[in-house]
């Protein structure tokens, strides 16, 4: 198992890297928004908790799409499936590197783009919270849809379409989150309930998308 | 016909838009309820497969 | 003899065919004399004017929509634990007709939505989950599409609407979290043991719910006798191309 | 400890390919599998590998003992030769690689990134894992594609020391490895149109 | 060339549907936002026009994804490279059945997608008009940005990082017409601009994208 | 029309992996190409069918005259094979399919997904393809990975009635076919470690 994670890490800096691309596609994202909504810099505060988190989503989303397509194509599945490791293992391991490459460098530059967004500064540090909190879950949740799609040629658009909407309880409590700290409101239920997801999913959905996966294999 | 009265567009929209999705949806399965009929005819006449029913 | 032997293919198709033809007559007098006595027999609302006539038509749209789901994870399943095939055939089947009761009810929402909240959509927590049902629908529809082998569909997409249906409850639960809404509570005996619509509105808007339900019914019986007779082309197809 | 089948049919794609199929395989022998091209030794050993479900029959002897090499070679091309082996090395809970790459001459291609090899040198990489997972059951599909005469030199020799050190192994070929070997041609054991072994679209015939 | 197009769109379609699901997608971005932002529709009104193109913008890009990336993987591109056909018409027929499974159905699907985000009724018919005008060049230029990843795994989020650059003009003028349509003013030097980028970008990158691919070929 | 090759020096990842390579080959002949794994017989073909630069040297009578044939297929899995077939034939601006149908037996086949064949199966797909492309070259590399004898049988058969029409081929292999055909070593061309042929990194040396 720790073999499996040091692998996925070390390809994931090697291949021209996860590591960086997620991260750089959030930035642009980030970025394209003033773009899009026009530079107002009041309207940009208003919905800076909310474009930053949706821009996480979509980084995790996109950076999903290879997570086991890869090992699918070369045999690795195949193999790692005939392995003494449990798949659930397996997949909670590609999970949490998924989570290490793409959702904690989303947190630790999360606050950098809220900057460029005019973020209010009470806002901060529920944002990061927020992102903390809320982006394993993501990871846990797209591992189940990337093995729901892995047998499928272009299946990283039926992935997303899968995923988004498995995605929206997260969104909507992490976006909550960062929101209400924005405005200086209390946050901490909604962190909570932040909380309880992500706990809820890492415990169940690994067996989910291990079932899953051995349906595609077989 | 009823009187509608002001909103007239907006209840004959609805019971339009609603009539041709219904209608659509069945029309749609039974065309392609057909397809499968006359499709597996054609299969099991050209492997000389007898059926057990309709 | 139990209720399993209609899972054999051939002997569902028996059944479905002898029943159908008066559920389809059923389906068609119900839905026919419920819009109609809806939309010419009933007077107007005092403050809805003449829209309240989409009742009939919104709220057995949005109770399919939500039953067919409902239909789809017991067939799932009944697939996933007893392996039988038209279960999954069924819940496929089921799938085109609950997505098309769930834009009837978003269409008739949104038109009625214009003259009584002066908008055609709002983020309210009843429409917003029902938004999401739909996009489960979608993602439902094209996994299904998506993948080759029927069996390995069957699977996935069962396992799909089960996580689905986990999800859409969550969902519902955390959309009204963030948002309270306009939209107006429920209305329906089942559901609040006294009704808070006039009886004028109320056996017409029954007749249509019925009739929806029974047209709803009509339309997996028939089209999963479809399917399974597309797996079974497809079967014997198979087992004839499969050498050299 | 002998790999065993009882009357096997298996699937692929829903319908069945081969049914009746039994053998034994012996610890310190190897069973040669022929056929021609679609008659199903793919389907057979991705079943006996337990990668799918047989539509009917036993498989004894094979619940985690199997190391299987298919068409693909689970290699990732942004790994060298030693980090390759390595992690599949670990994942069997095993170490040592050395003799792996010694058997197959990677030596000098030990610092390639994998992506780099030629067809041939892949395969050897590929046909080198099995070495470093120290199961004594290998399962392998058409093992020598794209290898030259040396190359198959070395597999046959590391699949006689394999059997000598009391493995067992089950080849599909179609071309002569030079292994001492039993013959199994599955042909006759294609499984008839209307066959109903248990095949998942049987109901609908 | 003609066998080329109609090989890609029914790919599309069987393939699980390029078609739909693009769409989907754009679909999934647009829900998400008030999720993200909150429901007030006021604020959803003004940012709309920006939502919606960059939402069209991702929609495309993603579905780029597998553009070229398939073809490369099963030898296709290779074979076609030695085929009796430019490279360069193949590429833009690529374009074009890109457009048409992806940009064509965003366009149509614009107005039902500007409702649920309350976009002023003035702004409608610019909306879709900068849309028809503009999704061209995303798919031209989302080709380019294929090419240039197309032999690199796990090219997905490294080729949106190359790719979203490029779509700034597009984005800035599109999401510009969208915008004053929807206030009022006057959109159509904006259009105007938008038109011009378009042509020259058809004009042009389909010679870019063919040069690259031939390096990453060889 | 010849095809001929005057001291070619060819690069994989910009190291030189042959040099000094010259050959004819005339219409209605074969050329065997052989050599061990890793020799550089891939990147020979791949610049002959122009799908690389050459370092130095020249390559006649290729251009726009050549079918490839790799390790990959080129096929779509979710083409059936009679779809594949045809949009190659339409590629090149032809129409029929039926001979190169029938010289591989595919008949059965015809409306079978390409993804749902066997290995030998897709590789007969693949071959079949170069018949509808009616190029006059052939440029092979491996062309009977995973073939049956009676397969192969297919392929010699296709190679020889193509030679016999004027055209030439030109086969990478390590088995033996059953063609009449020379053969070419081209070990001894192994570009040296500090040849300096035109290689992007010569300037560094
Ligand atoms: C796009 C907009 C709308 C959507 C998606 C929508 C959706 C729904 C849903 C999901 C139900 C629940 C059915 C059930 O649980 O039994 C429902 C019921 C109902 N809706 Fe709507 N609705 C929309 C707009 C409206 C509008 C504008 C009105 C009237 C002003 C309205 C009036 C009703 C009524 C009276 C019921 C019956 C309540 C009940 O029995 O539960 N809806 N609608
Ligand atoms: N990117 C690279 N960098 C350095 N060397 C490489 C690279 N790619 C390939 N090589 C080497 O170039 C040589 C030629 O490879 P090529 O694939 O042409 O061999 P081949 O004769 O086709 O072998 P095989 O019979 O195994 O297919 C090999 O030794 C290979 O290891
Ligand atoms: N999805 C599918 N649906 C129907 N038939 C299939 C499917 N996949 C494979 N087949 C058929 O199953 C048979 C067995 O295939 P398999 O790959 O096991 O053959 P094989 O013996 O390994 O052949 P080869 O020597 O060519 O590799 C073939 O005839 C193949 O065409
Ligand atoms: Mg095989
Ligand atoms: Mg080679």
């Amino acid at each position: 198992m720790i073999a499996l994670l040091r692998r996925d890490l070390m390809l994931a800096f090697r291949a021209g890297g996860g590591f960086g691309l997620g991260l750089a596609f959030f930035l642009i994202v980030t970025i394209l928004v003033p773009f899009s909504v026009g530079p107002q810099s009041d309207l940009l505060g208003t919905i800076a908790p909310g474009v930053l988190w949706l821009g996480a989503l979509l980084a995790c989303l996109l950076s999903l799409d290879r997570l086991l397509a890869l090992d699918f194509e070369d045999g690795t599945l195949d193999l790692l499936a005939t392995a003494p490791l449990p798949l659930e293992a397996a997949l909670s391991v590609k999970a949490l590197s998924h989570w290490l490459t793409t959702g904690l460098p989303l947190v630790l530059a999360a606050p950098v783009l809220g900057v460029m967004l005019n973020l209010a500064p009470s806002g901060f540090v529920w944002l990061v919270s927020s992102l903390a909190v809320g982006t394993p879950a993501l990871s846990v949740i797209g591992t189940f849809g990337a093995a729901l799609t892995v047998g499928i040629k272009r299946g990283g658009l039926l992935m997303s379409l899968l995923v988004l909407p498995l995605y929206v309880p997260t969104l909507i409590f992490g976006a909550e989150v960062a929101r209400r700290g924005a405005q200086g409101l209390d946050p901490v239920t909604s962190l909570l309930l932040l909380g309880g997801i992500t706990c809820a999913t890492i415990a169940l959905m690994p067996f989910a998308s291990a079932a899953v996966l051995r349906m595609t294999l077989r | 016909m009823p009187e509608l009265g002001k909103y007239a567009a907006e209840v004959m929209a609805a019971y339009g838009v609603s009539l041709a999705l219904l209608a659509a949806i069945v029309l749609l399965s039974l065309r392609k309820g057909r397809r499968a009929r006359a499709e597996l005819a054609q299969t099991e006449q050209s492997l000389g497969k007898a059926r057990k029913d309709g | 003899m139990s209720l399993w032997e209609y899972a054999n293919p051939v002997k569902f198709l028996g059944l479905s065919a002898r029943v159908q033809p008066y559920l389809w007559a059923a389906a068609a007098i119900c839905v026919s004399v419920g819009l109609t006595w809806g939309f010419f027999g009933t007077p107007e609302d005092f403050r809805q004017g003449s829209t309240v006539k989409i009742i009939y038509l919104h709220v057995p749209a949005a109770l399919m929509a939500i039953n067919a789901w409902f239909m789809m994870l017991v067939a799932s399943l009944i697939w996933l634990i007893r392996r039988h095939h038209v279960s999954a055939l069924a819940a496929k089947a089921a799938a085109p007709v609950g997505m098309t009761m769930t834009v009837i009810a978003l269409v008739t929402g949104a038109i009625w939505g214009q003259p009584m909240w002066g908008t055609w959509w709002a983020w309210d927590p009843r429409l917003t989950s029902f938004l999401i049902l739909f996009l489960f629908y979608l993602g439902y529809i094209a996994l299904w599409e998506a993948v080759d082998d029927p069996d390995t569909a069957a699977d996935l997409t069962s396992v799909l609407c089960l996580v689905g249906s986990v999800f859409a409850v969550l969902s519902r639960y955390a959309v009204r979290f963030w948002n309270q809404g306009l939209h107006q509570g429920t209305s329906v005996p089942v559901a609040t043991g006294g009704r808070t619509v006039a009886d004028v509105f109320f056996y017409p808007l029954l007749v249509s719910m019925i009739g929806f339900g029974l047209l709803f019914l009509a339309l997996v019986l028939y089209r999963t006798g479809t399917e399974i007779r597309l797996r079974r082309t497809r079967a014997l197809l198979a087992r004839q191309g499969r050498d050299a | 400890m002998t790999l065993s089948l009882r009357d096997l049919a298996v699937a692929r794609g829903g319908v069945p390919v081969l049914s009746g199929v039994s053998f034994d395989v012996a610890p310190g022998t190897a069973l040669i599998l022929r056929g021609p091209n679609g008659a199903g030794k793919t389907t057979l050993l991705r079943t006996i590998a337990g990668l799918q479900a047989p539509l009917s029959g036993q498989i004894t002897g094979a619940e985690d003992t199997i190391a299987y090499a298919g068409h693909a070679d689970g290699l990732k091309a942004m790994l060298n030769v030693a980090e390759n082996l390595t992690f599949w090395a670990e994942v069997f809970g095993r170490k040592d690689i050395s003799e792996a790459i010694e058997t197959y001459q990677l030596e000098p291609l030990r610092d390639r990134l994998a992506g780099t090899l030629s067809a041939g040198q892949k395969r050897r990489l590929g046909l080198a894992r099995l070495m470093v997972t120290g199961r004594p059951i290998w399962v392998l599909d058409e093992p020598t594609v794209s290898l030259d005469a040396e190359a198959v030199g070395m597999f046959a020799r590391a699949v006689t020391r394999h059997l000598a050190g009391g493995g067992l192994a089950l080849i599909a070929t179609h071309i002569d490895l030079g292994i001492a070997a039993q013959t199994f041609d599955i042909t006759p054991f294609r499984a008839m149109p209307d066959d109903r072994s248990g095949a998942s679209d049987e109901a609908f015939l």
